[in-house]
């Protein structure tokens, strides 16, 4: 790891900051789904913290973040406050989808952030077509869209791969590659999981790949090809390979994977390489450390509190926001 | 007052709706090959390519590019070539763009129109000649739009562009060269309000799309045997208009209702339960549907005629419901 | 007879078929993840890759190629995981699987079994919470059942398999706990009957999946109000029985149809129209529907429970049906 | 063009009396259309005859073929009798398809011709499954699964290349690129349209490209192809670089694409081409290759006298083969 000369201090426990956040946010919602309070699936990001944190944090307030099911790492990182994410799972009145969206589907368009989709790959066209607009409208403005190593399975990874590329979209495809696809290991489901980035690179796009647990390295590439897409150099690939150190959902009995191999993934957890990093390179204290864990657990106690104090929406909920108007 | 065909019509109406710089049209063949149904002819050179989208043979990035850019603030129309091929655009249809409002709690809008091609008739076989409309209608969020005559066709298109709805906008493929009375002035249809095609006071058919030309034919017909039938035409079948149709059958007391698509499942019978439900009281006879045959669409020619409703059946449906 | 839930009702049906050397079973996470709703839990290891094929994430590819393997000879079984994904495969499932045989003049069959789940109420969202069997009951050429209980689930997969004909074989996912009665006897169940589960004198509730366990507990509660009412389980959407539903109305004079899909364009609906054409003359009262609420389905739990029929509301459409 | 050693005589000949035959028949056929005895849409095959007939010479009875909506001269080439081809284009009861699939939808299940498909794409997961069903009962049949440039657009496309490959599938994908689909040039809907062979490689699949116009060529490639397929390679993908001379369909005003351009293609007929190499190489005399083209015309006028003179399907059809039994 090393500090890029675009990254300050306070840039950089920022970040950290920010993977805490999630971390904590997640092994809280995961306590919270046990007692019944989030229901229907709920994806953890548990892992995979470096990716969102470390991509999102080289983007402008205009730029656009799409991603899959398995976004309260996108949403957190992006800004969202973790009261109004809390609140969706919690199914409240208060949750940044009212209540509506659920753990899938969560929004905040002020943030730019256009939305988690459950449906695998299902996002990858709307996240071409968000950056349609960006180019037509002249605005400059970078998508992001972030997928799973499952969503390459699907048909609409090939069209929007061609479509963007045939129309040099100013979209960045962030490839989360965590090996797994719900149970089924990259080598079941993809010819050419050895190197996914490459296959972008059938279709002219420019692709790299980066360590998905080294939060600056994906900072660092990913800082090179928001400059080249917003540039005007079109489609940008990115793959990153990671883990999740949970289930698929809260359901998964895990049994397609050995414990062995999470164990040696969980020695490249993020979070404390990070904060070693930090310590060692004399960028934060203890203290500061220490107070920042600390202020994080009361963050997102607060959230819980706040998600559980908050209302349900109303009956006359139901059939608003059907149609407009 | 101009006679327009349907196809000059939706013409027109695209050629408005470009006035808008929000506005890019996006398909298949919609460019230099002047669109499948030549609606487009002639834009690629007038707007350029920018406006004018050629796009691969893609429909679910099509449809989902389109939802996109319309949530990011543009005003799409795409083009798929046919209903049958947004089978191949289903899930962007109906887990993306007609959700992204309700699953956002109203944050994000989608006001995409998808501007497609439904019905048989022209010996195209079983892939290319299906009836899916009713499938949108009944998906929350879509709305679906389904005009049988020129002046239908511009005034709803009008009243989509007003609107933040995506709208499917069903245009039949057998309605493009018939002509159709359109005036120099502006109006507007909304959705949701059906129309009395013709007035009568023994009997209601209700039909939607070319169907209602059907019936216009078969209630000529009838009335030189002495039958007086009435035709509403639901112009939207999402909204769907139940007082117009109520009140006509409160007046005639029976009434058909007419659809192209298979009858199994075809969304009329949603417009005939509702007819039983809320006009129950007033009818003197069961409410029955003319439909498309359970059938793929056989490709032969007199094959082709019986998988679809006709005069005739209407007739003998008509005949039938008033015991004759 | 032992006691089975549905899951081992038809995990039971999967190890029977799997007797048949040409019946693989393929879909997404079938393999050493057990299936997402533990179907085929320990099939990998039991019966190898071969014939229990873990596939990429690939709707249409896996429906395609599954069409194309029982074409070649075959009789696959696929999983789609839940209902909502065949959005994605519906090209495969509408215009091919369902065509192949009548484009072919019947030199082709394709009998595909496709296993999916259907339904809402685990609170997973719009994307994920859909009934979208009606649609697959209104394509000629594909077969659609619906068991509600073990028993039926085992005896019309069984019928499924001496047949030839696509079938979209539907489970509901609240229903995959629950029990019922299974003989040891082998039995069958065929397509097209359906099945008056509850006997009654003064309406007939009509059902399906895992409605029929909705209208079964509203017919216990009205019970005590002294309503007696009949409930009819479709058990398959296609072909439709509609003789035992007419049957039944003859007897009752009244009906109420109950489904979980949105109400607009509900299969539900060709039911309603059904009994009131054909036995118009015996109804005392408009059939009325029970249906899901025309919104895409949200993920609040108060909400969720709201948009989905429940006794509550059967018994109110009974007690309005009965004029009370 | 050169002779192969696993070419005879007979058999040079025989490729020539097929592709003459597509030639014909599809000339015919035009005229019927504008007769009004043929309705619907027609798609001609005219200038890519050296493409099925090439690669379908190489099979064997137990092959499968599977093609797509421009399928007569496949049809034509797997053996199918002009006759029940001309007559299914006539909607008559004798058509090979019953008359209810008509031209687009040309099946015959006995020589190993499972179909033409009108939906763009969607006959190669068909193939990909046929393929299966070869391999999983150990039955060395190949699949031969003919595709446009247009139905590399599609989603499908890539899912069944992913497929194929992951599961080693005994088919050969034969991508016939006429440079347009539809109105469409490749150039405007592929990004990667100057290489399209070179896309499939990205599947780890072996791929090769083959001048479309040289019926030898086209043999000799598939035939290496069906080989190594055959022995238990896995897929095999060939595109073909060819022409249509026609318009997509009879419908098609032809605005698109310049004259001149299609005169340049015209030039490389592989009829006339292929027959001045056999008059030249002494394979075939001119009065044979005279008699084999009077033959071929009244083969064709046969055809369309017995479509002319065969019933149309009784009304009792039209319920008939939607379900078994
Ligand atoms: C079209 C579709 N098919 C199947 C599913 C069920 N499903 C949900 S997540 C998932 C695995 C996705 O894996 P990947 O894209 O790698 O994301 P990850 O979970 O690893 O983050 C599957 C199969 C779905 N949601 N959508
Ligand atoms: C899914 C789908 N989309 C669109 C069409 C309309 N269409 C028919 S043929 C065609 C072009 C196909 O081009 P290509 O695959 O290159 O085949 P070619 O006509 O050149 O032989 C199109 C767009 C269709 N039949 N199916
Ligand atoms: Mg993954
Ligand atoms: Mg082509």
């Amino acid at each position: 790891m090393k500090l890029q000369e675009t990254l300050d201090k306070s840039q950089a426990t920022e970040l950290y900051r920010q993977m805490l956040l999630i971390r904590v946010f997640e092994e809280r919602a995961a306590e919270q789904y046990t007692l019944g309070r989030i229901r229907g699936f709920l994806h953890l990001y548990i892992g995979e913290e470096a990716m969102a944190v470390g991509a999102i944090s080289t983007l402008e307030p205009r730029d656009f973040v799409v991603t899959h099911y398995r976004d309260h790492g996108h949403a957190l990182a992006r800004g969202l406050e973790p009261k109004g994410v809390m609140a969706e799972l919690f199914g409240k009145a208060t949750g940044c989808s009212g209540g509506k969206g659920g753990s899938m589907h969560l929004f905040d368009v002020e943030r730019g952030f256009m939305g988690g989709y459950a449906i695998v790959g299902g996002q990858i066209p709307l996240a071409v077509g968000l950056a349609l607009a960006s180019k037509y409208k002249v605005e400059e403005r970078v998508v992001v869209c972030f997928l799973g190593d499952g969503a390459v399975n699907e048909g609409e990874f090939h069209e929007s791969m061609n479509l963007a590329a045939l129309w040099e979209m100013p979209v960045i495809f962030f490839c989360e590659n965590n090996r797994y696809g719900m149970g089924a290991p990259v080598e079941q489901t993809l010819v050419f999981h050895e190197e996914i980035y490459k296959m972008a690179r059938a279709y002219h796009m420019p692709a790299e790949r980066v360590d998905g647990m080294d939060v600056l390295a994906v900072r660092e590439l990913t800082r090179e090809a928001v400059g080249r897409v917003r540039g005007g150099g079109g489609p940008f690939f990115i793959e990153a390979l990671a883990y999740r150190f949970r289930g698929h959902s809260m359901a998964d009995p895990m049994l397609y994977r050995a414990r062995s191999e999470e164990e040696e993934w969980r020695k490249r957890d993020p979070i404390p390489t990070f904060r070693k990093w930090l310590l060692d390179g004399g960028l934060a204290s203890q203290v500061e450390v220490d107070t920042m864990e600390r202020e994080t657990e009361r963050r997102v106690e607060e959230a819980i509190q706040f998600a559980d104090e908050s209302p349900f929406p109303g009956p006359e909920a139901l059939f608003q926001d059907v149609y407009g108007e | 007052m101009a006679l327009l065909t349907y196809r000059d019509a939706i013409t027109r109406a695209l050629r408005e709706a470009l006035k808008d710089e929000r506005v890019f049209i996006m398909g298949e063949d919609i460019g230099a090959y002047g669109g499948a149904y030549a609606v487009t002819k002639g834009f690629l050179a007038e707007y350029g390519p920018e406006r004018i989208r050629e796009t691969p043979i893609s429909e679910s990035v099509i449809v989902g590019a389109g939802t996109g850019a319309a949530m990011g603030g543009l005003r799409p129309i795409v083009e798929l070539m046919t209903i049958n091929f947004s089978l191949l655009a289903m899930d962007q249809i109906v887990n993306h763009l007609a959700k992204v409002r309700y699953m956002s709690a109203g944050q994000l809008k989608a006001p995409l129109i998808i501007r497609t091609v439904t019905g048989g008739g022209g010996q195209v076989g079983a892939t290319h000649s299906q009836s899916l409309e009713g499938w949108f209608a009944s998906v929350p969020g879509l709305r679906v739009a389904v005009p049988a005559t020129p002046y239908d066709a511009l005034g709803l298109f009008r009243y989509a562009m007003q609107r933040e709805d995506p709208v499917i906008f069903v245009e039949h493929a057998l309605l493009y060269s018939s002509r159709g009375e359109v005036p120099e002035e502006w109006y507007v249809i909304p959705f949701g309000k059906a129309e009395v095609k013709r007035p009568g006071r023994d009997i209601t058919i209700v039909a939607y799309s070319r169907m209602v030309t059907v019936a216009l034919r078969a209630a000529e017909e009838l009335d030189g045997r002495g039958v007086s039938a009435e035709v509403v035409d639901l112009r939207t079948l999402s909204p769907l208009d139940g007082d117009t149709v109520i009140e006509s059958v409160k007046r005639t007391s029976r009434a058909v209702v007419v659809e192209e698509t298979w009858r199994t499942g075809g969304f009329g019978a949603t417009v005939v339960e509702l007819i039983q439900e809320r006009a129950f009281d007033y009818l003197d006879a069961p409410v029955t549907r003319v439909a498309g045959a359970d059938v793929p669409m056989p490709y032969s020619r007199h094959l082709e005629q019986a998988a679809i409703p006709d005069e005739a059946r209407v007739i003998k449906a008509v005949e039938s419901a008033l015991g004759r």
